[in-house]
């Protein structure tokens, strides 16, 4: 898989344009940072990080604003928040980007609970996006849970380089975009799995979702399921053409990744680590991941991925 | 008041300003250089991550975690080698208008002798630094730096193989670190640094593990910053009377951190973990400390070494 | 489920839940009865304020420092004597209906047994917990608790004078906890309190003096917590060996703080700063305690002590 | 001094009615908290905290709450903050409570920050307050820089109780409350200075004010100086019946008590120290007091105090 050329990460603080609360403890929100907008490819991430409201190292206009600045703000006892990471999963021609994402500790409450024109600070984007060198006729997109967040930007993409969608979700019981029936069913499917998410449908796609307690119009069983049954029902012949990009958790990317080399297909996976610098420069984000030797090394999801060829990833190495 | 002199020269070791980024913190210095916001300029050195003889793998993941005011890591010192360092990466880092100072890490006190030979042959090379935290493989896996002799062992190998600026790198996890470091100042050392990390665990109580994947890793960020004024004045005392500088960090995310550590006896400082939530706290640090000094009408950030006056 | 069991027996030392309040932190129980929303039936046990032999006039002031996410004190053991505690504290605590536990201290080893013999005439009292952090006064100032024989000497000086439940409260202040752990409970500890407050310092960088009027302290807290855990996690690899059960303490401001403490090894937890900026924290930790067993269908909290799976 | 009965200390999440900024960086703010308003007595303090937005421990309504909050809260990981101790500045027979105070550092600025609405965290009232078992006819109250803001509620009691009022204020360069020029010269001082508050002149006051830089109206010096010139100006006979009421700074007061030794007035002094717990339990906000015996101990200046007869401080063990 070619190597992107790596970008400016950009250090910005981004005043919040919009956050909205969403099915299922998820939220999405939208701040303006042109320079990120512009320049984030599908699957890349920025680093956010909600600065307290008046507890904050801030730029610093003079001299004067430096002195007055630390009289009245012990530095060191600025609220501690690691910055967290999220794949962009929409970005705006007029410079905001948006995040989509699911309420899970301290940093995503915090985040949800953003006021309105406070100020986040974000890096972005960061590292390789998926490899769209050479767009497929197909792209099957296998997202589980929030992992439905980053490939809505590669949809988008893919869709205007005129590939074909195939989105197959898998979810605990709340998706974060609008749900609708349709009446069209898929070859590979029952005929009662008939939920879309018409984000998608807009853009052209066959969507199909999955969730582990019945719902009506959803597979029982997992995203894997569909994608199992998708690749089971395609032609051989069909399979050229096509090709797999997924997001999700470690253990969903897993057996995606082992249907996709089952079936001999092309798969992308955008993959996630606890980070420390989100920049390269600390060794902790790491995976193992296959290189040209055959050996197994650890690479950083921050900056060599977080999108690698499911081929390459050392998936055993991590339960 | 014209500028203040912000240059400092420790035992040869020669800055244009004493901000140094923490060894492990800032990979071997290229990355950060695609950070808007982040200038090279505005640092005095960069102490490189913690490198071993033969490359190593480090440890399994998740290698980070985040507590009240820090983090722990564990990275196991994941880096690949001596020579490639050498050979790849220091050739490289000339484009950088910063001192840098190697930081050595190693299993057996024969270990760290080779891995400074090495880079003793690295013209580029400003500095070593000696992470004497390392677990001693021949003894129990006890930190070199836990003990005097031994912490003495490792800086006087290192010192046969290097002449130029050593640096030994004290870790806070003892009873007494004051023997430890006139061990370390008798057995050759130039300069002292300190802290390293303090030993820590996380557990998540939904799993009942630890959640890093090596269970414990060392505690850095604002959390540790008093223990680290502390052990910075407790050095100082014992460093002075050898004319011997010290390197003071843990904690450090703002001007006032820095020249708390200044002021208790540190000629110059480390920011490590602060790099990872804010990259431009350099430029805030430099532009606060030169504020200060300013305003304290001190002409020389060295005139403020050790004014600590205690009560 | 039905309600889990709280209730724990640690050596003797019997308690309806294992909440204890930090020694030092709670002055001798008296205060927080004013106190809205703090209640009795909270706490298992007082950890009575640290009590010497003489009447102690403690630090000068400030006494206290916040420190990012802890603080440090230094109050100096400011008590009115062991005599005066025994004869005036400890008739009018007979009316908390909680167990009580003296926390003495001492710069002698006479002194410690002394104290103790005073102690174990009281009949309020349900244990001891020797506060082994305070600096030997014939050895230079190191503390006992720094040294495995030092540390055995008190304990077993106070085991002599004291039938009752024995709490050795360990200084994490040490290069390595388990020989001093060890050496404790060879000499009589019927159990294992940790840890006690890691030596740190603040600098006001305005009038370059230390902040706290005795210059350095001890630092407690949120900030300290991962320190702590890994130490109790160590302790009690060695204590439940020989059936010595572990009191855990360090930064626990919350239940999820105790739980990380029991799943560690600690059978009953100790708060003490946390009081300090939420006086109705107890009940929210027991509250958050019950409803984690009841989640985790655990119908009795010594079933998780020590649970820790490592990776 | 008599030394009244403690009574229960409150502890309640108390909303933020108003947050006034007033000149020289100082702040009023308001919350509502009626049992602290209707116990607290004049020298008595509350002890506030501003919880993290979102990130406090909370009162539960429920164990799945309880479940709830811990799932998504690192409770350890709450923004720390020691309490911080303000002297009751005023309150009202609806419930709200006062503080006035100057921003000095981290707490004072988040607490200046505080948006309306938001709860506070707030011990009270803490103390004995001052001793006004026998008001007398003139109450002499000084006051250095916010050492006025506790000293209101005093004067608005003293008024009440039929005691006359002469209030003498020292300031570094600006008082939170209102200034305005008086016509009316008093005898112990220059004719020019005729700068008085408003506040305390609608309690029949007599008020002047000194300050460190000259000033239009204001005596160039300290509180100090005031009382100085006001005792020096005072026929010995007319001592009787008067008494001191200090507030400020250690120093100042130090020379206050120095005065009121000279002139055998009986004086009272609020003293600061800093505190751990606030509630008389951790012992660090000690300060030396005589006792019966004669013997110089540490008290503690929250529980203990923190007011004292001014000649029961030791008031060179600390300089
Ligand atoms: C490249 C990448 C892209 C991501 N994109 C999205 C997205 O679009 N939408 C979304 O909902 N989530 C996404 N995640 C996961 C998201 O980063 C975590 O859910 C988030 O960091 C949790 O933070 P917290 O403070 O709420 O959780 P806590 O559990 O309190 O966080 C504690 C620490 O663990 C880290 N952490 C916890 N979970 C994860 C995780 N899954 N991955 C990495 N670090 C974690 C946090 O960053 C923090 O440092 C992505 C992760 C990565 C690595
Ligand atoms: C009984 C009492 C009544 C007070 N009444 C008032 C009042 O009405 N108006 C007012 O403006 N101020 C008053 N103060 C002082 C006020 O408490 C401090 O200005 C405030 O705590 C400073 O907090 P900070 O975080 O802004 O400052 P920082 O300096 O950042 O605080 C650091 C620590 O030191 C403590 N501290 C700093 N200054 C003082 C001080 N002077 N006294 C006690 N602790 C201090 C803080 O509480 C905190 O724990 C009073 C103090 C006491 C003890
Ligand atoms: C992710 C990470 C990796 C580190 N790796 C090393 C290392 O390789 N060698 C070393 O001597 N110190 C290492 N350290 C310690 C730092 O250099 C520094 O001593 C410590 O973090 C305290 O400073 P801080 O609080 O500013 O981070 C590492 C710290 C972190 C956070
Ligand atoms: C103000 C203060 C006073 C203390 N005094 C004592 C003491 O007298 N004896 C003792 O053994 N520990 C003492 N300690 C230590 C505590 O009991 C406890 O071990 C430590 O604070 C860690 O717990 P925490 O983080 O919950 O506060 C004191 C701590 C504080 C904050
Ligand atoms: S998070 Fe630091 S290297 Fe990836
Ligand atoms: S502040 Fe704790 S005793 Fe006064």
């Amino acid at each position: 898989m070619e190597v992107l050329p790596r970008n400016t990460i950009h250090h910005l603080r981004c005043p919040v344009l919009d956050v909205v609360e969403l099915e299922g403890g998820h939220c999405r929100l939208r701040f303006h940072a042109p320079p990120i907008a512009r320049s984030s490819i599908p699957g890349q991430f920025v680093n956010v990080r909600l600065p307290g409201r008046i507890d904050r190292p801030r730029a610093f206009d003079s001299y004067a604003d430096v002195v007055e600045y630390h009289k009245t703000h012990p530095v060191g006892e600025a609220p501690f928040l690691l910055a967290r990471p999220f794949g962009v999963h929409r970005a705006g021609a007029d410079g905001w980007v948006e995040i989509l994402f699911k309420v899970v500790g301290r940093g995503t409450r915090l985040l949800a609970g953003a006021a309105l024109g406070s100020r986040l600070d974000v890096l972005g984007s960061i590292g390789n996006g998926f490899n769209l060198t050479q767009p497929p006729q197909t792209a099957v997109l296998v997202a589980g849970g929030t992992g439905i967040a980053p490939l809505y930007l590669l949809a988008e993409r893919l869709h205007r380089a005129g590939s074909g969608l195939v989105v197959l979700v898998g979810t605990g019981f709340a998706l974060p975009m609008t749900l609708s029936d349709s009446d069209e069913v898929v070859h590979f499917l029952d005929k009662d799995v008939t939920a879309v998410i018409d984000e998608y449908v807009d853009l052209g796609a066959v969507v199909r979702i999955a969730t582990i307690e019945p719902r009506k119009g959803c597979h029982t069983g997992t995203s894997v399921d569909l994608l199992s049954q998708y690749l089971q029902a395609l032609p051989p012949g069909e399979r050229a053409g096509k090709a797999i990009f997924s997001c999700g958790p470690w253990a969903m990317q897993a057996a995606v990744a082992g249907l996709a080399a089952r079936y001999a297909m092309p798969c992308q996976v955008l993959l996630e680590e606890r980070m420390g610098c989100g920049l390269g420069a600390c060794m902790a984000c790491v995976c193992k991941i296959r290189q040209e030797t055959g050996e197994y090394k650890y690479k950083r999801v921050c900056v060599d991925g977080p999108v690698f060829d499911a081929n390459d990833v050392g998936w055993e190495a991590r339960e | 008041m014209s500028e203040p002199k912000l240059a400092v020269d420790l035992a040869g070791l020669e800055m244009h300003n004493p901000l140094i980024v923490a060894s492990g913190t800032f990979a071997y210095g290229e990355e950060f250089i695609n950070v808007g916001g982040f200038k090279n300029e505005d640092i005095g050195a960069i102490a490189l991550k913690g490198t071993t003889l033969e490359p190593r793998e480090g440890n399994a993941t998740p290698r980070v975690a985040e507590t009240a005011s820090g983090m722990l890591n564990s990275i196991g010192l994941q880096n690949p080698g001596a020579d490639a360092v050498v050979r790849d990466v220091l050739p490289r880092l000339r484009a950088f208008d910063t001192r840098l100072i190697a930081n050595i890490a190693g299993g057996t006190v024969e270990e760290y002798r080779e891995v400074a030979r090495r880079f003793a042959r690295a013209p580029e090379l400003d500095a070593i630094e000696v992470n004497i935290s390392c677990p001693n493989v021949r003894r129990g896996g006890a930190a070199f730096g836990a003990d005097p002799t031994a912490a003495a062992d490792v800086v006087a190998a290192v010192r046969e193989a290097w002449g130029g600026p050593l640096i030994a790198k004290l870790t806070p996890n003892v009873t007494d670190i004051a023997p430890i470091a006139a061990a370390c100042i008798d057995a050759g050392a130039d300069i002292l640094s300190l802290i390293n990390t303090l030993r820590g665990m996380v557990i998540d109580t939904a799993t009942r593990r630890p959640v890093l994947g090596n269970n414990f890793g060392g505690l850095s960020g604002p959390a540790v910053k008093p223990v680290a004024i502390l052990m910075v004045h407790q050095v100082y005392q014992i460093a002075r009377e050898k004319n011997v500088p010290v390197i003071g960090m843990g904690g450090i995310a703002g001007a006032n951190d820095a020249i708390e550590f200044i002021i208790a006896g540190a000629s110059a400082f480390s920011v490590g973990t602060a790099l990872f939530w804010n990259p431009s706290v350099c430029r805030q640090i430099i532009d606060g400390l030169r504020a200060y000094l300013i305003e304290h009408e001190i002409d020389d950030v060295s005139k403020l070494v050790g004014t600590l006056k205690t009560n």
